[in-house]
Order: C-alpha cells, then structure tokens, then sequence
C-alpha cells in the first residue's frame, strides 16, 4: 500500500479534527492528551448535541404531553436504545439502566442484586487488578451481608494468574472482573472466564469502563450477565453511566434508590415499585448526558469500533516499542510488553523520577498524563508501587503523541538523572 | 521551561538526590511520627529528640515526589539543632510562604527577601506556581508540627 | 414612576433574551413555558459554559498534576464554593455534597444519616405534600430499619394543619419537609417549624428543589440541617443534585456508595473512608454539570434573588386573579388563593375536562404545563384527584405567558363543554 | 389547530360526554378485570359476560382521559354482543391500528380504508399522530385482552 493510502474509513487525522480540546495550547506547546483512560475528550459532535438539546428542547422526561417534553422523551429513550445496540443488548432498551458513572453501576449492582442473593457463606470473586469502583462496593455488601471477597491474583506477567482457579471458584456466586485494567492495559479473557463462571452456576459482571469506545463490545456474545461503564470514558459527558443486566436478571431485581419516577404507586403507607428499567432511575434522570451519550454511540459507529480498536492497538504496539528503544530499561512498562490482549493503557515507572515529578516535566512539553494509584491501590501493593504515570490512548490519539512524550520522558530522565 | 526551573530548582534536586538527616532515632526516646498524603500516596515518618526546649535531633524517612522528599530534607536542616520557639516560628513562616498568593510583583526582590528569610529553603518558594505541588511540600512539616503539639500535650 | 422605567436590575424582557428555548415555535405559536416547576430552562451562559469546558479544559479531576486537569479540578472545586456561598453555608465548601438530583440527595440522607441515626421507635416527621423523593426513601429506610414515618396532615386551605404538631413529634428525631410544594404552591414555614423540631432535639431536612432559584434560600438564617436540591430546577442542568449538610454533622455520616474518589486508602481486606465531602462522591462526578450549575448560579445572583422572588410573586398574583375574572370558577385553583407563604406554582382542575385533555390542547397554543401526580401521590388522594394539570413560573416568566394560557383553557373548556 | 380536530373527533367526545355500556355486571357470573396506567393515573374495570362463545354483554366504570374514556366506550360497543373470535381480531386489529406508521401518505384514502374496517371506531385513527396517547386509547383494548385470557385458561 502506497503511504498515506487509507486503509479503512477511520482517518486519525480527520478524528483529531472533531475533537476541540486537540486544538489547544498548553505552556506553549499544542496539546498531547493520553490521559483517556481516565476520562476521553469529546467530539463537536457530542458537544453541540447537548448544547442544541438544551436550546431548543429540553423538558423534564416522561409524563409530559407537551411537545419539548416528548422530545426530550423520544431524546432519552432514544439514547437508552442507540446504547443497547451499540452493546448488542439481547433485550434491547428494556435491558439499559442509566446511572451516574460506572461506579454507581456497581453500586447498584451491589445494593440490589447482591444484597438479594447474596448471604454469608455465598462468594463474590473479583480480581486483584480492579479499580475500586469494583472492590469498594462488594466490601460494603460484606459489612452488611457477611459475604465473602475473594481475588483472583495477578502474576508477574501482569495477567491474571489461574492456576487455582477451580479452588477459587468454590461457592461462587458472582464473578465480577474488569474488561481492562485501567493500570495494567491487560485485557481478560471475559468469554472463556464467563463461561467457566457459569458452568458453576455463577452470573458474570464485567466492568467496561475501559472497554467500551476502544473496541467492540458484544454482550451477547460474551455470554455474561451484567456490564458497568461510563459514558466519559467513550467520547461522552459526565454524568452517565450505564448498568446493561440480562432482562431476566433485571425483573427479579428490587428498587435502587426510591423516588419520583420509580415506583407504580405511593399511599401513606408503603408504596409499589415500578416495573422494567424505570424502577432504577428516581427522580430527573440525566437527559442532557443521554442525549450526549447517543451523539458519542453515533461518532464511534462512525467510526467504526473495529478499526478504533485496530488504531489504538497500533498505538499501543508502537509506543511499547520505542519506549523499549528510546530508553533501554530507564523507563519500565508496567503491564504486558506485547499487544496481545492488550489495550492503550501504558503505566510508567521512570528511573529515579516520582510519578508525580514525570507528571510535572511532561506538563511543561503539554503532555498529560496521570501519576497515582489510578483507583487500585490493591493491585498496587502486589507490584510494591506508591504510583505510576500513565499514558493512555483514545481513538484521536496519534503516534506523534507517543513522540512528544518520549521527548518529554527524555527531559525528565536528563533531569533528575 | 522557565517556569519547570522554578519548581526544581538545583539545591531541590541535589536534597532529593542526597537527602539530608535520613534515617530513624530510636523511639522512645526519640517522638516519631507519621504523615501521609492520602491523594499522592507521599509519605513520611519524622523522629524527633527534644531536650530542654531544643530540638537536638531529627531523622526521617519516607517516599514520595521530589517536592515533598526534598521538603523534608530541608526542613531537617533548617531546624535541626534550634530551640522549639525558632522551630515554631520557621513551621508558620515556611507555611505562610506557601500560601503567599503573589502579593509582591517583582520577583527578584521577592526572591532576595525570600532568600534573607529563608535560607536554602527559600528554594521551595517556586511551589505556589503550582497549587497543586503545596501539599507535596507541606507534608513533612505538618507532620513535624503534629510531634510538636503531641510533645506538648 | 414613569412606565418602562427600571425599578431594579431585574428586568424581565433581558432575562428572557437570554433564555434560547424561548425563541422556540411549538405548533405555530411562540413557546409559552409553563412547567419550570419540572424542570428549568438553561440561559446561554450556562449552555455555553459547559460547552466551553468541554472545548478547552475537560479533564477527570482530582490527582491530577497536568493543566487541564487543574483547571477542571479547579472548576468544579469552583462551583462547589459558589453554591456554598449561594445558600449561605456556614462551613463552606466543606458542606457542600454534589449528587444527581435532589432525589439522590434525600436517599444518602435516609441511607446514610438515617440508617446510622434513626431505629425502631424513632420517628421521620413529613408532610402530606411532599415530592415521592421525600417519601420513598424514608418508606425504604422503614423496611431495614423500622423506623416511623408520620406525615403532618394538610387542611382543606391547602396549608400545613399544625392542630396536632405537638403531638406528631413526639420521638421525632428528623424534620423532613418541603420549602415549598410543587403540586400546591404552598410554602412552608420552614424556620419557624425548624426551630420547634429544634426544641424537641430532631434535626430538620428541607426540599428546597422549588426553592433554591426562585428565591433567596439562607441555611443559616433558617437554622436547619439539610437542604436539597436539583440543579435543573434553576436554571442549571440535568445530572447535578446538592445535599448540603452541617459540617458537625457531615463528619459523623459513614460513606454512601463505594468506589475511586471516597476513600483514603483500599486493601484486599477493606477500606478506610475518605474525609469531608469526598467520601459521598465515589467516581468520576459530575464535572460539566458543576460548571453549568456554578453558572446558573452567578447568573441567579446577578439577578438578585429578591428581584427574583419579587417577580414571581407578581406574575403568581397576577395569575391568580385573572383565573378567577375570566373563568368564574369553571378552573378551580387547586392551592392558596393568595400569595403569602406561596409561589409561582398554579395546579389546575378544569371543569370536564380531564388534565390530560388540558394539556394536549395547551400544547397546540405552545402553551407547556404539565399533567399528573406530579409525584405527590398521597397529597393527590388527600383532595381526591387523579390529577391535576400544572403551570409553573420562573425567572422568565412574563404576564404573557399568563395571557396565552387564558386564551388556551378557554378554548378547552370550549371544546370540551 | 388541524392536529388537535385530528385527535379530538366529534365521535370521541360524543363518546366521552355519553359513554356507551358504562355500569357494572354482578360478578360472578360476569369476569371483571382491572386495568391501570401507571404513568397517567387512567383506571379503568371491564365486566364481561361470555356465553357459548358470544361476549353477550359488556360494561365498563373508570376514569382517565377523553382518548382513553372514548376508546373504552367506543370498544364496548363494537365487540358486544360478537363471537370471541371476532373480538380477538378487532382488538388485534385495533392495537395495529395504534401501530401503524403513516404507511399510506394519502389521508383520504387511508381514513376511507379505516372507516371501512373499523365504522365509529375509526375515529380513533388520529391517535398515532399524538404517542404519548396511544397508551390512553388502548388502556381499555389490554385490558379486554387480559380478561379474554383469564377467561380462557
Ligand atoms: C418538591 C420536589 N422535591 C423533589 C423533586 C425531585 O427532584 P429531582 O427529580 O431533580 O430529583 C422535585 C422535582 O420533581 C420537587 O418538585
Ligand atoms: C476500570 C475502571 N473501572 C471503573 C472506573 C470508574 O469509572 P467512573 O469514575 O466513571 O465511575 C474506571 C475509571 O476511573 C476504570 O478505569
């Protein structure tokens, strides 16, 4: 293929122009954003969609019998059913919970359905590479429930060490395991683990924060039972997440939070839930956020979430190998050095420089990128590390990227060497 | 990249490369006490021999970021050896520069009294450019005020 | 004074300018917005607020050591002083609790302070006019714990019956009611019955989401303990709530839900909370919404909530005397009749003609109000309605909306007579 | 204000003003079934009396909306007194009714088809342009369909 043919219709270069913050400047410098893992920046689209929302039609959902209020209706609903085919939800809408972020998700997924089913004696297995969203919750459930927590260990390759696993399988009701550690970039196998895990009899979440927008996403074909993730991870606003749970799951489920919105009827004494996904979403629900999550789903489809995946995986393999080249061990990769099953996530541990100072040097070049535990200190601990700086890849990120913060690197090592 | 030397300036480095008064004291008798910086992770563990109103010695340990690694080997310095009173005194002063939001426009006279004031650790002043960093640099002294007031209760 | 002259910095023809969605056609007709009671419209600069933080400066905030990150950081860090400032909280920032909506709001306080707080034999004293949100979560709180909930009875003047108040607080230890009822109108007295729950040892919770943004709302000077409520209903936009609460207070609550943000340090054998606010805010919160709210907030202030409450006051009077001049009882005014203790929210039953029908044939004058319980359920079975069809002022308002809204309902009952 | 002649039919307030076989059945015999909108509050009860087949007489009390009073009405008089066969298809037919998208652009033509299948209940067509009320005309239809099942099994 001659240079600069176009493989396919995704084109970083025309992403990068959909994207305002990529326009600015910082000390000087143009911008070189890899902190997506933490939070992805958003397209015009996404941006004048919430915008034009709030111009011309917002009303407060549901209920309503005025036009505005049945458009920001039909913009709501439209959004809960843009998201259940962009996951392939198997019940379509009826399946979508919204919520605030992926850690509410958890929450709700904890407080409700853990609580229900969910005793002493009965075990919730999760990994040692979660972020908190997925260990603080289930720790609550254990002061409440006396369940019990249990981690599958990560070995020294940064991949999940399955050894014991039948072992740690024993009275498991739940696995709950990240798609991608948001520290690590390792991908689980979440098919094979989920068909383990219900071969014993065990419902399967996965926590997609770090999943989707940077790949395909199947529910369906990943057979597993319920999936958190947050629309600011994925080109979208803040304020919305989403819970996908199989609806069958889902209509055994009680009340989250109580509410407007959520019941059937209130009396004096006592009141009836309401039925399907509305009895988890009490009182005004996010409606500006939806709309901003369905013009994200649209960017990405665009996109096409195969070749984003493609893109961010040459991202990835390029940046593990100049950083290999660049800087002969001074700069160690915490997380697998290959790219198989493997996202754009790269924690760094530079020789002799604190992840905050590398923070502060790159900066100064307009490189940002994250220093700290990353919300999972647990996993953390097993590599003895205080903090790591982590760059992290989006679908507008570039190689060039990767070039500014090797350059930047470069200072830091000169520095403090 | 003036403002990055601001921050890091060389005397900054060198106490982060060779950090003065590391260790521990034997406690009792020495006072030890732990700070943590619970958003960073920094951490640091202050010993402290205090006899007849001086603090005779100090000792630390810990990990954490340039800014607040070097902050603490300054301040060993700074204090180490000084009736509590001056101690006291250098904790406010030192915290009070790290809260001086610009008052005086010219910087090199500002730098001149900072460094009449302050000594070595004048070398921190370049800390409230960046707000987020003045945690990082207090950490180790409020850590030492702590053992102050628990010697004094 | 001479028509036309200014009276004040308020000035209902510049308000509106500023409003975009009034510029709306709806069936031919200019908008006639009449449902700020469920939900507000956004000016231009709060639209455009959160348009430009997601332009030049989104970044997840907390832990970040890049600009971006503290610009955002400080943005929303930002906001949360202006609300501080904005209700008069005596600790500052350090009260102030971002959450989704006051119904978010009300269930960390039931679920938090409530579970910790109130057993088997305490009581929660409401109202019969509050919102669902001010309900169901005190009904939940009663199935894990036990806890009494009692209800203040409403007379047939639409107020508070206070015969029996002595009675009804015996082993009361929270106040829960609402500044005002947004199915009513009806304002409550909140410092002077905060003052007696005070007496008896309760605290006292208020529901200020009809409140906050129609009128001065002071926490100190009312001398209560909790104040909720939703940024939508003022201005502001979806997807961000407020819980303010005492400082002495706030740092006895345990966490609410679980995840990265609330807690100071995490094992795989538990966690240790966060502390002040951030231990009720797990995850990724809502960062453009707080910029949007802060927004809404100076533009409120710039408005002077006096003005604010001023103006609504006199399109509330003017309203109810020409409903009562053109309609001679054929549209029953379903609140107080005059304006003292009582705001910009007008419940209408019209004669034969079902709230649903009313609104359908408003809605073909561009005329928005809203039909049904307005999640007030056990107030709509106190006057024995299905429910009610409800036109709501705020800041922008004007005596033509009333106008239009005449013309409107005379032309249902026309067609319906 | 074409759109709202187009909902509020002669018929369909004729029907609301005067609602047809309003009443109760003692039952038993009659099967009385309950139906409740949730969202808008709209109730209404369906008592049916079936006799070899034949829905022989029909009543109904609630309360709601004039699109979900009128359709309750009108519905009672275009099934009593049928075969159950034929008040299965006019319910299918009617809730394909309250389905159907604009397939036709030709409105006259498509409201002469209507007329045809559905005489009065036609009237009813020019809810499909108003979805939020679609739920209020076909209350009655669910319910009448419900009641036909428990009947049945
Ligand atoms: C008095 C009152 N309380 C609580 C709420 C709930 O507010 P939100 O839906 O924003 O949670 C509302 C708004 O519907 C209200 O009017
Ligand atoms: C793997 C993973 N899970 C959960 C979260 C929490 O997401 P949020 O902060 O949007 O709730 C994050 C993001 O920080 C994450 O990376």
């Amino acid at each position: 293929m001659a240079p600069g043919q176009r493989v396919s219709s995704f084109n970083a270069r025309r992403v990068r122009a959909d994207i305002p913050q990529l326009t600015r400047r910082i000390n000087g410098r143009p911008i070189t954003y890899l902190d997506s893992g933490a939070s992805s920046l958003q397209t015009h689209s996404v941006i004048d969609a919430m915008s034009r929302y709030y111009e011309l039609r917002h009303a407060n959902v549901h209920r309503g019998v005025y036009q505005t209020a049945n458009e920001a209706t039909d913009a709501y609903e439209g959004s809960r059913a843009a998201v259940a085919r962009f996951i392939n939800a198997p019940g379509e809408e009826s399946e979508v919970v919204f919520t605030k972020n992926t850690t509410e998700s958890f929450n709700l997924l904890a407080k409700v359905w853990g609580a229900t089913n969910l005793g002493a004696g009965d075990v919730v297995l999760i990994t040692q590479m979660e972020h908190h969203a997925n260990i603080v919750p289930w720790f609550q459930l254990r002061e409440a429930t006396g369940v019990e927590v249990r981690f599958i260990p990560v070995g020294d390759d940064y991949r999940l060490d399955l050894t014991n696993l039948d072992e740690l399988l024993r009275d498991v009701k739940l696995l709950s395991i990240t798609g991608m550690s948001n520290v690590l970039g390792t991908k689980n196998r979440v098919h094979d683990l989920a068909a383990i895990a219900h071969s014993v009899g065990a419902l399967v979440a996965v926590d997609g924060a770090q999943m989707v927008g940077h790949g395909p996403v199947d529910v369906t074909a990943l057979d597993i039972d319920f999936l958190a993730f947050s629309g600011h991870k994925m080109l979208g606003p803040t304020g919305i997440g989403v819970l996908w749970t199989r609806e069958s799951v889902l209509d055994t489920m009680g009340p989250f939070m109580g509410g407007g919105g959520m019941i059937a009827d209130v009396t004096l004494d006592g009141f009836t839930p309401a039925k399907g996904v509305a009895r988890f979403e009490a009182g005004t629900p996010p409606i500006a956020e939806a709309v901003g999550l369905h013009a994200a789903v649209r960017y990405l489809e665009g996109l096409g979430m195969d070749h984003v995946a493609a893109h961010e995986r040459y991202l990835t393999e390029d940046a593990l190998r100049r950083l290999d080249l660049t800087f002969d061990g001074r700069v160690r990769v915490i997380g697998p050095l290959d790219v198989i099953d493997r996202g754009g996530v790269i924690s760094l541990d530079v020789e002799g420089v604190h992840p905050h100072d590398v923070a502060q040097v790159l900066d100064q070049f307009g490189v940002c990128v994250r220093p700290g535990h990353h919300c999972a200190k647990p996993l953390m601990r097993r590599f003895n590390l205080a903090a790591t700086a982590r760059a992290s890849f989006g679908p507008y990120s570039n190689t060039a990227d990767t070039t500014v913060l090797l350059e930047a690197l470069e200072h830091a090592l000169k520095m403090f060497g | 990249m003036s403002n990055l030397e601001d921050l890091y300036r060389e005397i900054i480095l060198d106490h982060y490369r060779s950090p003065r008064n590391r260790g521990e004291l034997a406690s009792p008798p020495a006072h030890r006490v732990e700070g943590f910086n619970p958003l960073c992770g920094d951490e640091v563990t202050v010993y402290l021999d205090v006899n007849d109103g001086v603090l005779t010695d100090i000792k630390l340990t810990g990990h954490g970021c340039s800014i607040s690694q070097s902050s603490s080997s300054l301040m060993s310095t700074a204090v180490k050896g000084k009736p509590l009173e001056d101690v006291r005194a250098t904790i406010e002063a030192f915290k009070e520069l790290m809260t001086a939001h610009e008052t005086t426009t010219d910087e090199e006279e500002r730098d001149a009294t900072n460094l009449r004031t302050f000594g070595e650790l004048a070398a921190l002043a370049g800390v409230v450019k960046f707000p987020v960093r003045i945690k990082c640099a207090t950490l180790a002294w409020n850590t030492l005020q702590q053992g102050l007031q628990e010697l004094a209760s």
